[in-house]
């Protein structure tokens, strides 16, 4: 498959937009039958064979409906933050190695343009939010803006551990390095990090954090905002939030399968290859919808002073003392 | 500090907790009734709007048209019109409107009701398109019922007249 | 718990009116709080009711005592055993109409299984309103088991009218008693799972505690009751301060905190549930058997001129009928003293200075029903 | 307990001559029953919420035959559960009360109610507007001779 290089880049491109918007409706439907199986409940099951076609109603149903710009809403802003939403989801997806060759942009920095793409996330929503004027939204907005604030830092630390124990930013190469069975993954490699776990499970709240889900959905709060940022969002408006929220979480979980969980390196060694990293993936997503459904939402300075008191603190040691191991060793 | 990190690991200790449990129930059989696959008997006792009884020997609605019904009913949905046949005996119900848009399906009426003559049926799909379609002519409703159940008289129903 | 940065350096704050509206998420019912805020911090919450008003008063004043019946289970349609209790008590204590003891202990056996079912509803409400969708569902699951027992009684599910002046429109059935004692059965490990699921998770701790204080001074000077005055240390529960039917008889205890926060409130809810499973199991054992309604109950209803008062602990505190009559058979008044009337009332002073998911919070947690509020 | 009472309802007696009755609870379902002059009203609330009495509720009943209308004050303790009842006759032509929101908050919104209600004007109230009726109701559903 050697296509001359814009080409192949432009097919890795279209396949991406393709698994992003499979990913968007499909991960509904995953999400509305494991909450229908939690809450003892079948979930949709009347649109297709156990609801199976349910998402491209859905879909259908957004692309039908008019997009309307609220009157004395900023115009230009309003149409653009839905498109601000959805491409760091894109771009940030290019860059992850999904297999040993499939891999659209191969960039030393990889894990840097990762974390620098994931936070436009935070100025699309609030420009959403901003240019709707509806009061809800501007709450939201404001939300937001501190919640990813308060969580990109543990994210880098934790990421900075990583990048120490990896020793390098290009995404191919951590996942390379991962190679063997799997006590090779850095989740386990106890020896460079002692409290690597607890860095996993760091990176994984702030995952969380960064993708307004779960314990931490205070933007999109909707039994007090109403719908949060995107409240005055119609038809596809809404349908390319909810999308880029699926996307979103598909980054952090790829990239949380990157950087702890050896991407596409299979578990005994051999017969690696991108289901592996897919199989991983969708583990964690479950886990991620599973978490949505159990616990309640947590309080806002609760949220910050869970931040800045405790996640900080233990990723900052987790960094030193990964230093200290690596000068020790 | 040293409570604080107690705190913390009780913390985690019951997030893990909450995720076992919503697991074990992920597993178990769900506990919905898929309503227009499946439909749930109503107890005998269930209120629907209420019917009028066929008296067996006369064929007729056992409805003597005394009003008592008409009197109790706190919302004036029921509308009733009799006539005394001139060869004597009891009045005859000729006409039983209920206005089913106001009742409150209290009772008052079938616990007034002397003769035993109206009960509550056990009717649940009322989807109507117009308020009209809740003023119910309860006379002609028991006279297509006998007749449905005239028609098919040979298989011994349970003296429940489904419409 | 946080406090509002009212007056940054003396700089009066610019605030803004959010309307928690008439359609809210939050609100569970039609009822509008106009929010006077600053930033995320609110001000003044001035509630607008009325929306739901429908002069169940009036109608008390043009129908006949027997008819005003149905009306009593509209006012709080999640206590609709309860408020015809009340209702129906004031008629026979202004009537002088005596209630046979197979009556009193089935109206005690199915008020408290509609005490445990308003319970229910609000565990799953106010979760919601915390964002914790699932624990809605298992509650609305355990719902079901009393309202399909309620319904195989009197053929309601939602709005019961069972009781009748003098005792009960008809008898329970062997399924009923069955059904009954199996449910007392299955809340036990239910309960377990929802002190695991909810009330030992960390995130709901942190939620409630310290949030939304009511104090005992607040609960008098508003005449707030029930689980709202008994979470803030007021040991006033109508079945032992002023007991009716034959709660005398039954041994129960009753749950009061002193804190006065969300937690507080919840608590005394969730310990409440088990007390009424108690009395049920209590009541089931000793139920007499007998007539279930007296026996010269005359058709209408004649009272001696003068007013007269009957007060039943409903699932969110004291809800008092005072009956005026002039000794027609229509009421000369009918004045319905609602829990959830004056519960709100207290919501403006407490809830000054709270970020909005706490006032919210503290909202759920005043059980509110806004039919009783507007009646 | 009924000792306290007793002594309550002496000291009753002094401040109001109008009246005081003790009351079979069984049979009214109160303890006790006071008549209070229009004027003394804030001072019996003065004198419950002294003693540590709650508000209760506030019934307002038109006797339209006597052109007057009786407004009821509900208090009960919340350690004793005593229930008193304070009772006043205001004429039905130009009906005001002094209200008693300063000693129990709890009472404004139940003033504003029986404003709706009945039309009666509480003199001091700190915001009189309607509450459960629309704010342009100029109508008074609770009075005999309202028409529908």
């Amino acid at each position: 498959m050697s296509l001359p290089e814009p080409f192949r880049l432009l097919a890795f491109l279209v396949g991406l937009m393709g698994f992003v918007a499979l990913n968007a409706a499909y991960l509904v439907w995953v999400e509305r039958k494991t909450a229908g199986r939690i809450q003892r409940r079948p979930g949709p099951t009347e649109v297709g064979w156990a609801g199976l076609l349910q998402p491209v109603a859905d879909g259908l149903k957004l692309l039908s409906k008019q997009f309307i710009v609220p009157p004395g809403a900023d115009a230009l802003l309003f149409r653009l933050a839905p498109l601000l939403v959805i491409a760091p989801g894109l771009m940030g997806l290019a860059l992850m190695p999904f297999g040993e060759s499939l891999l659209a942009l191969d960039v030393n920095l990889g894990l840097l343009m990762v974390f620098a793409f994931g936070s436009i996330n935070v100025l699309a929503l609030m420009v959403g939010g901003w240019a709707s004027r509806n009061k809800y939204a501007i709450i939201s907005a404001a939300r937001v803006v501190s919640q990813d604030i308060a969580y990109e830092i543990p994210m880098l630390l934790a990421a900075l551990t990583l990048m120490m124990v990896a020793g390098t930013l290009n995404l191919s190469e951590i996942v390379a390095l991962q190679e063997g069975p799997f006590w090779r993954w850095n989740l386990f490699r106890l020896d460079l990090n002692p409290l690597m776990p607890l860095t996993f499970l760091i990176f994984y709240t702030c995952m969380l954090a960064e993708t307004n889900r779960a314990p931490f959905d205070m933007a999109e709060a909707e039994s007090e905002l109403v719908a949060g940022a995107f409240t005055e969002y119609a038809g596809m408006g809404f349908g390319v939030f909810f999308m880029a929220e699926y996307a979103n979480i598909v980054l952090g979980c790829s990239l949380m399968t990157v950087l702890f969980l050896g991407g596409w390196q299979s578990p005994f060694g051999a017969y690696s290859g991108v289901w592996w990293f897919l199989l991983k993936l969708y583990f964690l997503v479950f886990s991620v919808i599973w978490v949505r459904w159990t616990f309640p939402r947590t309080q806002f300075y609760n949220l910050l002073n869970l931040s800045w008191e405790i996640l900080i603190p233990f990723s900052l040691f987790t960094l030193i003392l990964t230093a200290a191991m690596m000068k020790v060793m | 500090m040293k409570n604080r990190l107690k705190e913390i690991a009780s913390g985690l200790g019951s997030l893990v907790t909450g995720m076992r449990l919503t697991l074990a129930q992920f597993f178990k059989k769900d506990v919905t009734v898929q309503y227009p696959h499946q439909a749930l008997e109503m107890p005998p006792r269930f209120r629907g709007h209420i019917e009028l009884v066929l008296d067996e020997d006369t064929g007729r609605a056992a409805c003597i048209a005394c009003k008592l019904c008409e009197k109790a009913c706190p919302s004036e949905c029921i509308a009733v019109e009799g006539v005394k046949p001139e060869g004597g005996g009891k009045k005859m119900v000729t006409e039983y409107q209920l206005d089913f848009t106001r009742c409150s399906l209290c009772a008052a009426c079938v616990e007034a009701c002397k003769s035993e003559a109206i009960r509550f049926s056990r009717e649940y799909n009322l989807a109507g398109r117009s308020k009209e379609d809740f003023h119910l002519d309860l006379l002609r409703r028991l006279e297509e019922q006998s007749k449905e159940h005239a028609a098919r008289t040979p298989p011994a129903d349970a003296g429940e007249a489904q419409p | 718990m946080s406090t509002a940065p009212f007056s940054r350096n003396g700089t009066p704050p610019e605030t803004f009116v959010l309307n928690l509206g008439p359609q809210h998420p939050a609100t569970h019912g039609v009822l509008r709080v106009k929010l006077t805020m600053d930033g995320e911090y609110v001000m003044r919450a001035e509630p607008v009711c009325g929306y739901v008003h429908r002069m169940h008063e009036k109608m008390g004043e043009n129908r006949t005592w027997a008819q005003f019946l149905p009306n009593t289970s509209r006012i709080d349609y999640l206590s609709a055993m309860n408020y015809t209790h009340a209702f129906v008590g004031a008629v026979e204590r202004g009537a002088g109409i005596a209630v046979p003891p197979r009556a009193e202990y089935l109206r005690v056996i199915t008020s408290e299984l509609n005490r445990i079912s308003s319970h229910l509803v609000w565990f799953g409400a106010f979760l919601l309103d915390l964002g914790g969708f699932t624990p809605l569902l298992y509650a609305f699951d355990d719902r079901e088991q009393i309202l399909d027992l309620l319904e195989g009684v009197c053929g309601a599910r939602l709005t019961y009218c069972y009781y009748r002046f003098g005792g009960l429109c008809n008898d329970v059935d062997d399924n009923f008693i069955e059904g009954t004692r199996a449910f007392v059965r299955r809340m036990q490990p239910r309960f377990k799972l929802y002190h695991q699921l909810v009330t030992e998770n960390i995130i709901l701790r942190k939620r409630l505690e310290g949030v939304g204080p009511i104090t005992a001074e607040q609960c008098r000077k508003y005449g707030a009751s029930g689980p709202v005055c008994r979470g803030s240390g007021i040991p006033y529960d109508l079945r032992r301060a002023e007991p009716y039917s034959i709660y005398p008889e039954l041994d129960f205890d009753i749950p009061v905190f002193s804190e006065g926060d969300c937690l507080a409130r919840y608590l005394v809810r969730m310990e409440e549930m088990r007390q009424s499973l108690r009395l049920i199991e209590q009541a089931l054992n000793r139920l007499p058997d007998g007539p279930v309604v007296a026996e010269k109950v005359p058709r209408t209803i004649k009272m001696a001129p003068g007013d007269y008062c009957f007060a039943v602990e409903a699932a969110r505190g004291r809800f008092a009928v005072r009956v005026v009559s002039d000794g027609t058979d229509t009421p000369y008044r009918v004045k319905l003293r609602t829990p959830s009337f004056s519960n709100l009332s207290l919501f403006e002073e407490t809830s000054a200075g709270m970020m909005l998911p706490d006032a919210l919070a503290l909202m759920g947690s005043l059980d509110l029903v806004i039919p009783d509020i507007d009646r | 307990m009924n000792a306290d009472l007793a002594a309550l309802a002496e000291r009753c007696a002094v401040l109001f001559p109008e009246g005081v009755q003790l009351i079979d609870y069984a049979k009214r379902g109160f303890h006790l029953d006071l008549k209070v002059d229009p004027s003394q009203v804030v001072e019996a609330a003065r004198l419950f919420e002294g003693e540590g009495f709650a508000i209760d509720t506030l019934t307002g009943v038109d006797w339209i035959k006597e052109e007057q209308f009786e407004v009821v004050y509900d208090y009960y303790h919340p350690r004793h559960a005593w229930r008193v009842a304070v009772r006043t006759r205001i004429p039905r032509d130009n009906p005001t009360l002094p209200t008693i929101s300063p000693v129990f908050p709890g009472a404004n919104w139940h003033e504003r109610e029986a404003r709706d209600f009945f039309g009666i004007h509480f003199a001091g109230h700190p915001n009189m507007e309607p509450l459960l009726l629309p704010e342009d109701a100029d109508y008074h559903p609770l009075r005999k001779d309202f028409a529908a």
